[in-house]
């Protein structure tokens, strides 16, 4: 029964003291956002201009895929983040691992919300409902369910630096799960249903599609590593707040 | 503090008067009077049932047999009386000024402001933190300060210096003191010494272990 | 009326900052009654067609199970005996928390009910209905739910208890919910429905009051 | 494995003289199951047709609730610290109170099983079916459960946290479970569902120790 | 109580050491080294982190930095410690007996016989009442049982004579002196005083807040 805890000096350590992180990720945050917002501008051009669909019917709904498919891409890219987040607490016991976990899930939550939301906006006019229990789009649901309670959970706790890794627990527990949840699904909507509406394997995209398609892509990915990294900072701030409290109730007891 | 008598002439007696918990009699044929400024004080081993006491005349137990009543009191304007049980009521999340704001509106903001009664059990410099972050002891003196807010003739009190350091007993002594000054009555349960400034206005009861 | 109104803001501010409780009671009503499309199978006819009953019984689930806990925290930090020794009397009290409960509970759920009502397919009529039903149905289930809260609020481990104490006394309020949505006589079951929230709402606090002061401590 | 059955029957001669907590959870379930018919309708087809969801769905809710203070009492006790300095490692302590929380609580709802087959008009063969599925199902549920009572063991007013965690990542279950009963491919859905319970019993232990261990007295 | 040394020579050390709650550092610093047949008291103020530096020596909470090892003892032959806190994990509806042979079966029956343990903390006559209507003072003497019935060499006691009456002080006393006679170690954290009869046994640590 012994514990050890010696430091070591290398990068890796650096941002694991907040104040370091914040200082050295802190200049990323301007050209994150100024590469975002300029590719959020030549995808929209691209998306309105350039985009095929003259008749305004089609060219507004095929508009939303340009939106749809980042967004059902980051559903399960954020999750991805989390799940290496969470390995990065429990495994190296790295703090920031801690804050990026508890600020992608609100993020993720949000993105995945956006993704059934634009699919559901885009299901009206292509198949008269807003909702098919569709095995992509029901895993979808149940992926935002999990987000949503992986938030519920980070709430609940008033302790967040206990929160963290049982949370990291809980979050890996998800990760092996959800393939096996994807699967469930397939398999109950294909027997109940004798064909998908969405096709497995889509028409071939034509390279106007394509191209804004791959940019807008890259405009959502970066919307989120900055939102990412910005809500980072401020959950630090928030931490280094509530500590500051927790201190003064100490220090003046006397 | 004001020092001049704020209450009516006050008595609270019980005669013949039993309590217990759950059909077992802890406390038998008691009687006591106790009168506008003076204090009591309970005593005794673990389990004899102060707190059970405390309880009844606090009305949340029903007593066993006999009565008790707060004589010289007008039973139309409202309860007359502040309980402080080992539990200290607090909400986390809520600052620790809207804690005791809570109480004022509920119990009548009839004594001093909530702001100075922090300021007298000592707390006034943490008045915004949230209420979950303070310490036993602070508890304990937010506790208290919820006796200053609104006024009430009679105090029961369990234990008041529970979790206190010493400066805390002082400031015990200090608000009961006070109270009994302002012609209002005391009753506490205790096991550490408490020392008031003026001895004969301390009564002491000890119960004892019965079996 | 001051305390009673304080009463009602203190519970909505402590809703409003106790760490997600509105949304895990909304996410349980929503995950409820979109798991039964996994049991029954995604047909829409069928689903459209149990839809109003559905919503009705993860609305009546969700509101019993976060009402059993409604007394439970004040009276394990020692609030419920101060709460005894206050101007107002017990039962005005009781009233006010189960007001704001109502709003902190019920109101979420029922501006969540759009989504369960997309997922089951129900169309736009009988989702208006549905919505007119639980506005007026709820109501109902808070005061029944607050009966059983009180009643269990000195046992320890309360869990399932109060929901099922509570469960067969409200079932009438469900009957009359979908018979809002689905009966032929829709009226005289919405009728039914105003007048049992009334009621409930009117005595519950009465019978909560005595409940919680009987429990001694 | 002497400690191991210890804990076993411990936990039994708990439950058995606790109080009525068996009882509760199987009125849960007989309850939840029994309302449906009100809320949607007393049609004979419909409630034969939708049957063995609506006991899924009974038994995963009342699975579901009643585990989630599985490590509660523990933890408020101080009883977790020490079973932490137990010979035992606190895996095994989980695999045996789990197994003794199926015991208690899965094998009784699926005894009362047949009461709300009767109810929902099942007819035999079906029912047979769900009682195998049930069994086949249920250790995966509580293995689930075990983790979301793990996760949430520090928060004071769980409430409703641990289901809403762990209902989605156990539809899995529901959905195989119902297929075992209904589905043409029945078999294969049994497989599966044979095979998630005993995945989840192994693996389910580790992760609940790590998250108790985690969660810091 | 037999008063021969059965342990082998042990020695807890900790080295800059230092332990605290939700990211604050409560003592800092440490370094100590008690020796098989020594007892160390903590004292200090309330929420000067006793209890939280018992919880880290008990594995339970980790420390923030520095580290701790008890040297001499073979990490392969399972916990060498017992630790007693302020809750006495006590069930209801099991009766005494029941409670303790849980724990005997669990920690291994190393020590004295659950009955023997009984009797000598005192609740030899109580041992089939069902062990939740024991007042708080015999809850707490249950809990010490437990140390007895399994042999461990390090016991972490958190405010030992909480509770307790004279004579259960006395039985603290004799409790840790056996132990210490045995060739354990004790750590134990108290707002009373602990006489020991030989005071050469027993090293003091007094935390003090830090601002
Ligand atoms: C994991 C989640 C999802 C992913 C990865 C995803 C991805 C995609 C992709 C790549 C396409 C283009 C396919 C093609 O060109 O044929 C697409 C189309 C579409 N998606 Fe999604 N989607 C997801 C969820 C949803 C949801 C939740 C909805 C609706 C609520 C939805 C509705 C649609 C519709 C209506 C189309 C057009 C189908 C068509 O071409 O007929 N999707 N999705
Ligand atoms: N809620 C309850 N229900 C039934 N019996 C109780 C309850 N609370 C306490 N008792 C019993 O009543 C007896 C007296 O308890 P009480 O708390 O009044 O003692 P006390 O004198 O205040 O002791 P202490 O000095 O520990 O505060 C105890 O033996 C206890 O077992
Ligand atoms: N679970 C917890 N999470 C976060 N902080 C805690 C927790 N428990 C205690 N603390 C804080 O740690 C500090 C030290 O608490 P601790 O219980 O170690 O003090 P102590 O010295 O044992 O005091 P006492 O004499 O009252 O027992 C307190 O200020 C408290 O606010
Ligand atoms: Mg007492
Ligand atoms: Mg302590």
């Amino acid at each position: 029964m012994s514990i050890e805890t010696t430091p070591k000096q290398s990068w890796w350590n650096r941002i694991a003291n907040p104040g370091q992180f914040v200082a050295w990720t802190g200049r990323l945050l301007w050209p994150l956002t100024i590469l975002t917002a300029a590719l959020f501008v030549i995808g929209l051009w691209l998306v309105f201009f350039q985009s095929p669909g003259s008749t305004p019917n089609v060219g507004t709904t095929l508009r939303i895929l340009y939106i749809h498919v980042p967004n059902a891409w980051l559903s399960q890219f954020v999750y991805g983040i989390m799940a290496v987040s969470a390995l990065g607490t429990l495994v190296w016991r790295h703090p920031m691992a801690d804050v990026s976990m508890k600020a992608a899930a609100p993020l993720g939550a949000l993105f995945t919300l956006l993704a059934l939301f634009t699919g559901s906006l885009w299901g009206r006019p292509a198949w008269g409902t807003f909702w098919e229990w569709d095995g992509r789009m029901t895993s979808t649901l149940v992926l935002l369910f999990i987000y949503l309670g992986i938030v519920a959970l980070w709430r609940a706790f008033d302790d967040q630096l206990r929160a963290a890794r049982v949370i990291a627990v809980f979050t890996l527990v998800g990760a092996i799960n959800i393939p096996i949840i994807k699967f469930s699904v397939d398999w109950w909507s294909t027997l109940h249903q004798p064909a998908s509406v969405l096709r497995a394997d889509g028409p071939r995209m034509p390279p106007e599609i394509l191209t804004p398609l791959l940019v807008m892509f890259f405009a959502f990915t970066f919307l989120f590593l900055t939102l990412h990294l910005k809500a980072m900072h401020t959950e630090i701030k928030r931490r280094r707040v509530m500590t500051m409290q927790r201190r003064a109730a100490q220090g003046a007891e006397s | 503090m004001t020092e001049r008598q704020v209450y009516p002439e006050l008595t609270l007696r019980a005669t013949a008067f039993s309590c217990g918990r759950g059909g077992m009699v802890l406390a038998d044929a008691l009687s006591f009077a106790v009168t506008g400024g003076n204090c009591l004080l309970l005593r005794g081993p673990n389990g004899t049932g102060k707190s059970t006491l405390l309880l009844t005349l606090a009305g949340i137990v029903a007593p066993m047999s006999g009565h008790f009543a707060l004589e010289g009191a007008d039973a139309d304007d409202g309860p007359h009386l502040h309980y402080c049980g080992h539990r200290n009521a607090i909400k986390a999340r809520l600052s620790v000024l809207e804690n005791l704001q809570l109480w004022a509106t509920l119990n009548g903001a009839t004594g001093i402001t909530p702001s100075e009664a922090l300021e007298t059990v000592g707390l006034g410099d943490l008045s915004m933190l949230d209420a979950g972050y303070l310490s036993a002891g602070q508890s304990r003196r937010l506790a208290l300060a919820r006796l200053l807010v609104s006024e009430r003739p009679l105090w029961l009190l369990d234990e008041p210096t529970a979790a206190l350091d010493t400066e805390g007993h002082a400031l015990v002594t200090r608000l009961i003191d006070g109270h009994l000054q302002r012609g209002g009555l005391v009753i506490a349960a205790t096991h550490d010494d408490i020392t008031l400034p003026h001895p004969n206005r301390v009564q002491t009861l000890t119960l004892v272990r019965k079996s | 009326m001051k305390p009673f109104s304080t009463i009602i803001a203190h519970e909505l501010r402590l809703a409003l900052r106790g760490g997600g409780d509105m949304l895990t009671l909304v996410l349980f009503f929503v995950i409820v009654g979109a798991i039964v499309p996994f049991a029954v199978g995604p047909d829409k006819a069928l689903l459209a067609r149990i839809a109003p009953g559905i919503v009705w019984i993860s609305a009546f689930l969700a509101m019993l199970l976060g009402l059993d806990r409604l007394f439970h925290a004040d009276h394990e930090d020692g609030t419920l005996i101060l709460l005894r020794q206050s101007e107002l009397p017990l039962s005005a009290i009781v009233a006010a928390k189960v007001m704001a409960h109502w709003l902190v509970t019920a109101l979420p759920l029922i501006l969540a009910s759009p989504v369960l009502a997309m997922l089951l397919a129900m169309d736009l009529e009988t989702f208006l209905r549905t919505l007119m039903s639980l506005l007026l149905g709820t109501p109902a289930l808070a005061a029944f739910g607050a009966i059983g809260a009180a009643v269990t609020v000195a046992i320890r481990r309360g869990g399932l208890i109060a929901p099922i104490l509570i469960a067969p006394l409200s079932i009438p309020v469900l009957i009359f919910g979908v018979g809002t949505i689905t009966a032929t006589q829709s009226n005289a079951a919405m009728l039914f429905l105003a007048a049992l929230s009334l009621m409930a709402v009117a005595l519950a606090p009465f019978a909560a009051a005595l409940a919680i002061s009987s429990a001694e401590d």
